[in-house]
């Protein structure tokens, strides 16, 4: 099998959605709110597009001998610009995702089940069963 | 460095996205949610680990000063805003992971069309990519906005927005071919310059109240354009968490149209909810009887003589902030020996778990907390249930009026009570603007007032009873 | 990326193990008896393997110009012994597959909800409620 | 013929793999389960066609009589047997895919030694495809031979087994290790001898009411062989589905151990249900009080009076095929207008959901069977409560004996009824070899008999009153 990496993405598309459709499925009513936000967060993984758009050097017009460059004009100009949106982008999903998983946290923190059996208000009922 | 070859990567990469799965699957269950929340923090920040170890990775201050800056601006956003501006954080969140998704995009497309023969494939995961980022970015904008109530929330209606917005949308597509067949960055820029236009005007004409929708639909268009940047970058994991996201954000918004018996494409065409609908549906008020009222004192003293309450939260609730109140009167009864129980439907308030959380933040415990089907056995045991600016969750009519926009939607069916009391501010119908049979009820009674003043009222009652 | 084959077939193997947690999970228990056979049947997946063992063809010693024949004598007969093998494999799995789906398709039919009111037997304690 | 490129025969591939997970998806409600077999069948459907569109592939003849002759025998098969020898049946089919996975393993090292040079990484995917195939098809098999009773059923226990079967395991990597390094034939024919022989030496010392724990895991086996062939053809749909399998068994043996409160390691090393336990079991019983008897017209009188009835069946019902019996007996009670509910523990009977498939057959609506989760709250309103051959799974014991060996185990709650009637043969304790309390139980009485006897008199009894 020599398939091409579009193709073997596109199988990671599809398997991704069926799991996604079963683990959401899964998530109980009461925390659809936390899902929204931490889909949110996750969703900040353009962060490793935006990591990749960002790094890498600035290469000047020497490359060009083994790169196949289509103006000389302007190489450095562009470089930078794109460096200059990348690091915009990362800093964008940065937000998202340390603001995403704090704001799940925080509420998630809030879930608490019954504990004090004092306060208890189903006791009585219990208590007559 | 390249410290990790292609195959170690793929599989770290394939653990980050297990990882997030976990953690998605940890929400099923409120005792496994931190750890779920952990987990999926453990998957992205692998994720990230991987991207700075990637080959062509120099530029690490900036890549770093990008990371820092956002910690700094994201975590004490998500500190300090209120949980009632939650939607409105959430929607702004995702304008960021569209605007990103658009940055990545055009950033792409300006290194390598100076530095490579771009390919076919490539031009059309950019403009792909910037589409849908754009469109998320200010669509979420605007829906942000409605929801802090800086724009209005009544729907902006024009004739003929929905040729506008088919317009603009066969341009995009045009456009997209344009730019795969030149490679112009003109072509690009019109891409991205449409996409900005259409995320407006799509949004624009949805009334305030449906913006729940919109945000879920928008949390499905942020995940889609990770996927597709994760295509146009070669990153399959981008692509697998994008593919989750994506389809949560879709299975979100199927779960609230349903719950309100509409179909998704009405909610987005826009129609429902506005002044138009609102007033026909007053106009059908048969007003033949009139719905009894009742006073602060019978509910206290109706409470203090019950052995069993179900209290139903609604819309109400979140709009007067009364979930600290409802927690002492609970308190209250549990002191009495009353039991209490809280009963969610899943549309209650306005957006999905929207109760769920209120109650959560007032430290009401989430056993006590019910859903539908569990609960509606358990009405006709019930002595009093009292509705909390709750409206079209408790409305009968949606069993039994075939015409009604709401027949249909499952309800929870207060009505089988003894005795049942409504605390709402006026006669004025909620979300759907239709009547509700159950106030005339026989066992039910209005009360009016704000929820929040009303409940502090019965709990100062109900000490001195 | 250019990950290797072993690589994807990995990811593959963990993205359906993942779908096959969520999956099975679901599976009401009355139907695990089913679901059991029904996994036996899809198991008979192997015949797609089986498929590749069987049907090649037979080359003889002039192909080792261009293969790399590790010994020249016995070329055709251990050919032919993997056909056969590959021969009884097809013909187990389809054993498995055609058996497998009937006897499912057997057991499915039988399960039936309420349908006749008449004899349902429910409908004293709903004429009471 | 190459009609498709690599990544259309990929795509084609998915897609038969989704298939068979929407057909598995299809089996979470019995009204969809119909629907999903055969979105499961489409899919291996389009295997089988995508294998045989395989450019390598021209022996058409060969292929094609293959899977004529296994059809043949598959279907009738399928139609003519029993639904009890059901357990067998399933074992017997994996064993045939164990040993097509060896087949397949050992054909392939056959062709591609004189064509080609070996890798280490085939290499080493034949020795795991042959091992674990083989090590299916004998374990299976034996417990084939022992659920149909050809061979007892009582475990062969001999000393040192737990060391033989080390041995026996250890040698079976080493050798796959001498495989990979030398690519000898003579290597691959040890490994599959010690594959053969270690499958029935894991196997014989588990005794016959394990084996459908056994059968599961051997089901889990077969999906992993499965899945070791397509990595060793690199077929992405063969290691998909395979995994599907895989995980399906594993946890269908993961839910019988659960619920049995038994490690899944006690199971496979034996030393439950043996002679041992079960005389020591005996040693515990109190004795202090007998159970009270009853006759049938007892029963029958209780039932004629009686307005809400819960039938519990157990393997009793299955070993005495009394479900047509049970089926007729709930029509009558039907027509007096008693209300029937059928309790189904998850491991009542011998394999999961058991009892589900035979009520099914007797064509009683699945509507009328609830799991425990939703029955056990209503015992407490049931008048009578007819248990037919179940033992283990009505044992209050598993809530109040700390000792117990079912101790924790999740049961029907039966005795809260007003009346308990249990059908079985003897005073003899059931699979799990301990006594039961409830029999002693003040609203409990035994009627002794075989199951399917007793039924039909009762029902004979009722339609006289
Ligand atoms: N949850 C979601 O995901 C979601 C998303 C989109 C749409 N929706 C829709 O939203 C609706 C939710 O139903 P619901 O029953 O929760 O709410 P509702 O039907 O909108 O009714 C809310 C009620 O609360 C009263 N109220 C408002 N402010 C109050 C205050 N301060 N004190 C006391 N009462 C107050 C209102 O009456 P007064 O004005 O007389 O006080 C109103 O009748 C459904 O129609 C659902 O379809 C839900
Ligand atoms: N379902 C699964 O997946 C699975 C798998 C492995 C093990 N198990 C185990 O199997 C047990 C199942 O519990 P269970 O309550 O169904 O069965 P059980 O505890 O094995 O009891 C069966 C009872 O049926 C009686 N019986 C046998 N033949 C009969 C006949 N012809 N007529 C009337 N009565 C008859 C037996 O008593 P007499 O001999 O006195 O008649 C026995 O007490 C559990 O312990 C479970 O852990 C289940």
């Amino acid at each position: 099998m020599d398939a091409s990496l579009l193709a073997w993405l596109m199988v990671v598309l599809v398997l991704g959605s069926v799991i996604g459709y079963f683990v959401v499925w899964g998530v109980t009513p009461a925390l659809h709110t936390p899902l929204m936000a931490v889909t949110n967060a996750i969703s900040g993984i353009v962060v490793v597009a935006a990591i990749l758009v960002a790094g890498p050097a600035i290469v000047g017009p020497e490359s060009c001998t083994t790169l196949a460059c289509t103006q000389a004009t302007g190489l450095g100009f562009w470089q930078w610009a794109a460096r200059v949106f990348g690091f915009l982008a990362v800093a964008l999903c940065a937000v998202n995702i340390f603001g995403g998983f704090a704001i799940t946290a925080r509420m998630l923190a809030m879930y608490k089940p019954r504990s004090t059996p004092a306060a208890n208000p189903e006791r009585k009922a219990e208590r007559k069963a | 460095m390249n410290l990790l070859g292609p195959d170690l990567t793929l599989m770290l990469g394939l653990l980050a996205g297990v990882l997030c799965v976990v953690g998605l699957q940890g929400l099923s269950h409120p005792t496994t949610a931190r750890r779920g929340n952990l987990c999926a923090m453990l998957g992205v920040g692998l994720a990230v680990v991987l991207a700075l170890l990637h080959p062509s990775v120099q530029a690490y201050g900036w890549v770093l000063a990008g990371l820092a800056v956002g910690a700094a601006v994201g975590i004490p956003l998500a500190r300090r805003t209120p949980l009632t501006a939650l939607p409105q954080l959430v929607a702004m969140f995702h304008s960021l992971v569209g605007l990103a998704a658009g940055l990545v995009a055009v950033g792409m497309f300006m290194r390598h069309d100076v530095l490579d023969v771009l390919q076919t494939k490539e031009t059309l995961e950019m403009g792909v990519g910037a589409a849908i980022g754009l469109i998320t970015l200010t669509g979420s904008v605007l829906a942000a906005l409605k929801l802090q109530g800086v724009v209005s929330g009544t729907p902006w209606r024009w004739v003929g927005r929905h040729w506008l917005n088919l317009g603009l949308a066969v341009g995009l597509v045009l456009m997209c071919a344009v730019f795969v067949a030149t490679h112009s960055g003109w072509a690009l820029a019109l891409i991205c310059l449409l996409a900005l236009v259409l995320g407006v005007t799509v949004v624009a004409p949805i009334g305030g109240a449906d913006m729940p929708v919109v945000v879920s639909m928008l949390n499905s268009y942020s995940g889609w354009a990770a996927a597709a940047t994760g295509f146009m970058l070669e990153q399959p994991l981008l692509v697998l968490v994008g593919a989750l996201v994506g389809v949560s954000g879709a299975i979100l918004s199927y779960v609230m149209c349903h719950a309100m018996q509409r179909s998704f494409v009405s909610v987005i065409l826009g129609g429902f909810g506005s002044a138009g609908t609102e007033a026909a549906a007053v106009g059908t008020t048969d007003g033949g009887k009139a719905p009894q009222l009742a006073g602060v004192e019978d509910v206290a003293y109706r409470l203090s003589e019950a052995e069993r309450v179900i209290v139903v939260p609604g819309y109400g609730m979140a709009v007067a902030q009364a979930q600290h109140a409802v927690k002492s009167l609970m308190v209250t009864l549990g002191e009495r020996h009353v039991e209490v129980l809280f009963a969610i439907h899943p549309v209650a308030g306005r957006m999905p778990g929207h109760m769920n959380v209120l109650l959560a933040e007032a430290d009401i415990p989430y056993d006590m907390v019910l859903e539908l089907d569990d609960v509606n056995p358990r009405f006709a045991e019930a002595d009093v249930v009292l509705i909390l600016g709750a409206n079209d969750v408790v409305n009968p009519a949606a069993q039994t009026h075939k015409g009604s926009p709401i027949y249909g939607m499952p309800v929870l069916e207060a009505w089988h009570a003894k005795q049942v009391y409504v605390v709402k501010r006026s006669h004025r119908p909620g979300y759907a603007g239709v009547d509700n049979p159950l106030f005339t009820m026989d066992n039910c009674a209005l009360v009016l007032g704000d929820a929040k003043d009303v409940v502090e009222k019965i709990g100062t009652a109900l000490k001195a009873a």
